[in-house]
């Protein structure tokens, strides 16, 4: 076990990855400046700077993805995905299809997003919903180091695009980043914590508030389970509802906002599928329907946290 | 049928560009008359698309986009598949899931076509990069309109490739329309090419109507480009002869403007020079024009004849 | 009542709307040339062909908005608005916020999607729920025509950003346009039709369907309620929840995909706040997961069908 | 303070180019010292942005980016409410919302500023035609880097303003550096200023650290505007001097090239031609100095007095 930032284990999962199949590249605005190491190990034919333009950016990954290479680009924060919609949703989500399979395309996207930095809804957007409602497409979005790690290798092995979302507040977090890590998939939730009478369903740097609402929900006597979904596109049904089927009750947490996010579909699905043992209301606690501000005491108020998880359980709870 | 090879004689360039002709005209009278969907016919462009296309080898990767029909044709496409697609049918270069706007067929080399405007100029890199990278022969060519040359993606994409030197033909189908929006009202100046010296990169213009210009200017690009491993843009100067997409009664184009282009029609003009140079003669030319029509009939009945794809298609080639 | 179609309510919309304000502007790639008689009747300056080049439009929109001009913009097919996400999302949809008040966005964009046209996935891909799932913007997309020229004139006068999405296989079907339409807002469901033993929600063309689907229901004796939902965001919660609890079933109707779609937020939104008075589980019938096809067969099946709808209704009163 | 009007005298300059450079370092040493948020400053670029924005006219309106502290404060904006909207408190410009990355100040005319690079170049002719269509004075200056240039927006933007004659002086601050990647490994060519032409737009470029050449070369340029209604692309070559966002260590700069841009330094430039020239002495400039200094003071004791917005703020402003 080796402690390292998250940001490390990223690394890690690039350096395996490039130096297991040649045709991974990566690309991106400053890539080759602040991974050098990679430069160095690979060349600067596979680690590339580009231009400051986030389509063409994306739209090379597509053709290279198509023709075959396995890119995978940073495109730095999520708004700035805003400029590449059209190449991933209408090229790499859609043309497989469209051309009646004759394409793939395995490439893999990176992009922070999330509060913790103080730089406002411009850099800081939740937008991982947008790919979850967009065909073709997978969206992974890691809670703890070892899913940064694994999930990212299995991202770039993934035959797909993959939308990989790097929550900002974890990234220079540090943890235990576990040795002989199993080799993993892109689509399946985690239990992470085993409980009996309520359900917290979450994701990325939110997966932490549960665990920790969950620690003190059990000192109160309440036992919580804790799901991280990992995988927002395709999601792990089966997981999630085998959850809710046996607590009969869910509190689903974000920092998206509420409106059509990854909450809602959890939701719904609990709506359609675990309604017989849904003993009280599905609860969301996400993020608000609003840009998220910059000022530290709002950019803070906009997250959810441990104290309103835990009340929302407890009134479930009845 | 294959990757179609051309030695540059005109009555092959001819041959290629009376099929399209007629595969255009008749998708046309389908649509009119069997309510079959309907296509971006490039009528008036066959000459721009068959001297690029011919100038090409085997190795060499196509881009297109909405108003794909003479570069797929060209470069030796079956016309029933291509119709079956345009009417949805499982025969259909991309089992019917397509349609018209967006057909790639991979066994010729034509990659990736997108009916996004400017979709194709977003991809092109990445081809030119694997190209580059896997050390593959193969020039990759891009066509696209005047209209794809306002969006941003056409700078982007010429900036990359000048920057990574990628083997990229950049062919810009100058037809003067966007849609129901003429050229003019969309750019001051007249010159499309005119783009590429900023970014670094070389360019030609040539009368898009003169098969033989623009098949002898196209090599000229691809040889440098296979030498150099840098881009080049070419900007073919045409005219959409029909409407934007099927049915348009044009109602919006100026007549004389119209009717200046059909003057240029490149058929007739190449026809002309092939008489009078004693390359063909009256009843030779019959020939190949009942020849390129019999060829479509053969299409239109296999594409009647194929299919319409079964129910699960729908979920099918979502993933791989 | 005058019988017309759909794009002709929405002229008589933009005219009367062109009429009443002089800041009203149309801009659009053929705007001008498909609707010369706004031309003739307010000038080249005010009603513009544009390069094509979407982003710039709706750039434009969202400059001109903020300094006194109140312009529509037409971006023809939905799947373009991947090019304009940046303007739409990250200046229109929050520079608001983040100036702090200082400006506000009063401008329409109007695209098509759906099924209808065969024209495949790059053109017909319903991407509504991402703009709901936009903070700062509001999302309509009617199913009648009276609402057509009704909310776009709410629209256009909405001092906010509306995206106003137009059902392809609405746009030339004709009805019979109401005489003194009265004045609309963005914001409000429509109960379509009473009933008590279920809700069918949807909206645009499903919304026909529901419609057919409670015929059908009625004559076999089930009593169903269709709520048109007309604006998707903000939604109007009280008219759902209201009607759910009144009937205790529901089936969320839309052609979107199913994933993070709005119906996912009609499905959370009564999970949370109807749980009691649900006596069966809530049943979305939606579009798959799949980018849609063009053939003809396939473009159907995409589409929710009538029979689906009263299937699900029969099989939730048990 | 209001909007801030300028004979164009050296001390003038000279003040207004002091008040920035204190205020930029002064944020950065906030920022290493007492964890202020990061900021990207413009420390070199001084010349570049005083020299515009002292040409304007009080009607001229401003749209800039996450590098706009120099334009705002060039403006006339007060130290003390930018350096509270730094700090995300109640007293800044927009009330702690945007913090450092996209500060407006509609007071001031600067209007919609958008840390999405290139997303000003989006915005800027939509104000320009509402300028042109409600008859008003001002020209539309819109400020962004030579990253911004390899958006494809850049193009969009000149092309639009040039096809629909819209009254805006684009001005790229070509400081060489995008983030952490060097402008030469984004284009072939050095000159941004060129890609004006193809869309038929003037243009000029100017070296930016000489701060009465852009001045001049500005006023020429927004006088032409004036006139002509039509759009001007003007180029100011200079250097980023510190990181790109605090803190940067600046490793990743070749230190010859990060020498050489200090020799040319804007300030002490000015201040040396002032000496020789007799406009100031030695002691003027260090009261000079020692004045920015004060302002700098005020502002921070300003800003660190101001509150943090109330929690109700997360919820206002999101509608109008
Ligand atoms: C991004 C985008 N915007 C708009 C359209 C609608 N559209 C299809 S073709 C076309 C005109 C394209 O003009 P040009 O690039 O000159 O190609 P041409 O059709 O003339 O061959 C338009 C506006 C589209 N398909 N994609
Ligand atoms: C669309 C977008 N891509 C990337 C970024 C991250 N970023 C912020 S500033 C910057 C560099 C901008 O370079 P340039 O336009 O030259 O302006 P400068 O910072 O040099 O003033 C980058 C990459 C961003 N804010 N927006
Ligand atoms: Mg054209
Ligand atoms: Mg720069």
């Amino acid at each position: 076990m080796a402690h390292m930032t998250v940001q490390e284990a990223i690394d890690q999962a690039l350096q395996e990855e490039m130096a297991r199949d040649p045709s991974v590249i990566l690309m991106g605005e400053g890539v080759a400046t602040k991974r050098r190491h990679l430069v160095d190990a690979f060349g600067e034919e596979r680690v590339r700077n580009t231009p400051l333009a986030e389509g063409i950016i994306a739209g090379t990954a597509v053709g290279a993805a198509a023709t075959g290479l396995r890119p995978v680009i940073d495109l730095l924060f999520a708004p700035f995905l805003t400029l590449a919609m059209d190449e991933l949703v209408n090229s790499a989500g859609k043309l497989r299809y469209l051309s009646g399979g004759q394409f793939s395309f395995p490439l893999v996207v990176i992009a922070m997003t999330g509060a913790g930095w103080c730089v406002g809804a411009q850099h800081n957007h939740n937008v991982e919903a947008w790919f979850a409602h967009a065909p073709g497409l997978k969206v992974v979005m890691p809670s703890c180091i070892d899913d940064f790690k694994g999930l990212l290798k299995a991202a770039i092995r993934d035959d797909n695009p993959v939308l990989f979302f790097v929550d900002i507040g974890l990234v220079y977090s540090t943890a235990d980043l576990s040795e002989d890590l199993p080799d993993m998939s892109v689509g399946q939730a985690a239990v992470r914590r085993s409980g009996e009478d309520v359900t917290l369903i979450s994701y990325a740097k939110t997966g932490g508030v549960c665990e920790q609402a969950a620690q003190s929900l059990a000192s109160q006597g309440i036992s919580a389970e804790v799901v991280d979904l990992r995988t927002l596109s395709p999601l792990d049904e089966k997981t999630i509802v085998a959850s809710v089927r046996k607590t009969g009750r869910a509190v689903i947490v974000h920092e998206a906002s509420r409106s059509c996010g990854v909450g809602a579909e959890v939701a719904a699905i609990l709506a359609e599928h675990a309604h017989g043992a849904l003993r009280a209301p599905v609860v969301r606690i996400a993020g608000p329907d609003v840009p998220a501000p910059a000022s530290y005491p709002l950019e803070q108020a906009f997250v959810p946290q441990v104290d309103a998880v835990v009340g929302a359980a407890r009134r479930l709870m009845g | 049928m294959g990757i179609r090879r051309y030695e540059g004689r005109p009555d092959e360039l001819l041959q290629a560009m009376l099929l399209i002709r007629h595969y255009e005209e008749r998708t046309a009278a389908l649509q009119a008359e069997s309510g079959v969907p309907g296509t971006c016919t490039a009528v008036g462009q066959e000459a721009a698309a068959v001297g690029v296309v011919s100038a090409l080898d085997e190795h060499d990767l196509i881009l297109t986009n909405h108003r794909s029909a003479g570069h797929l044709l060209a470069r030796g496409a079956d016309p029933g598949r291509m119709l079956a697609e345009v009417m949805g049918r499982r025969g259909g270069y991309c089992g019917g899931k397509s349609g018209s706007l967006h057909i790639s067929a991979k066994e010729l080399g034509v990659v990736l076509t997108s009916t996004i405007v400017g979709g194709e100029l977003a991809l092109a890199t990445g081809v030119g990069l694997s190209q580059k990278m896997l050390r593959r022969q193969g020039v990759v060519v891009c066509f696209f309109g005047d209209g794809a040359a306002c969006e941003g993606r056409f700078h982007e994409s010429l900036n990359l490739a000048a920057v990574w030197q990628l083997p990229i033909l950049y062919v810009c189908e100058n037809n003067q329309w966007q849609a129901f929006v003429h050229r003019r009202e969309t750019m001051v100046n007249d010159s499309i090419a005119a783009f590429a010296a900023p970014h670094g990169i070389d360019s030609a213009a040539v009368d898009g109507n003169d098969v033989m210009a623009v098949r002898a200017v196209a090599t000229e690009a691809l040889d440098a480009i296979r030498v150099s491993g840098r881009p080049f843009l070419l900007e073919t100067r045409t005219y959409r002869l029909r409407g934007h997409f099927e049915p348009d009664d044009q109602s919006y184009v100026d007549p004389a403007e119209l009717a200046s282009w059909r003057q240029r029609d490149p058929l007739p003009r190449l026809q002309a020079r092939m008489l009078e140079s004693g390359q063909v003669t009256a009843a030779g030319l019959t020939d190949m024009d009942a020849d390129a029509r019999r060829q479509i009939d053969t299409a239109v009945a296999f594409a009647v004849d194929s299919p319409f794809p079964d129910a699960d298609a729908l979920l099918t080639d979502v993933y791989a």
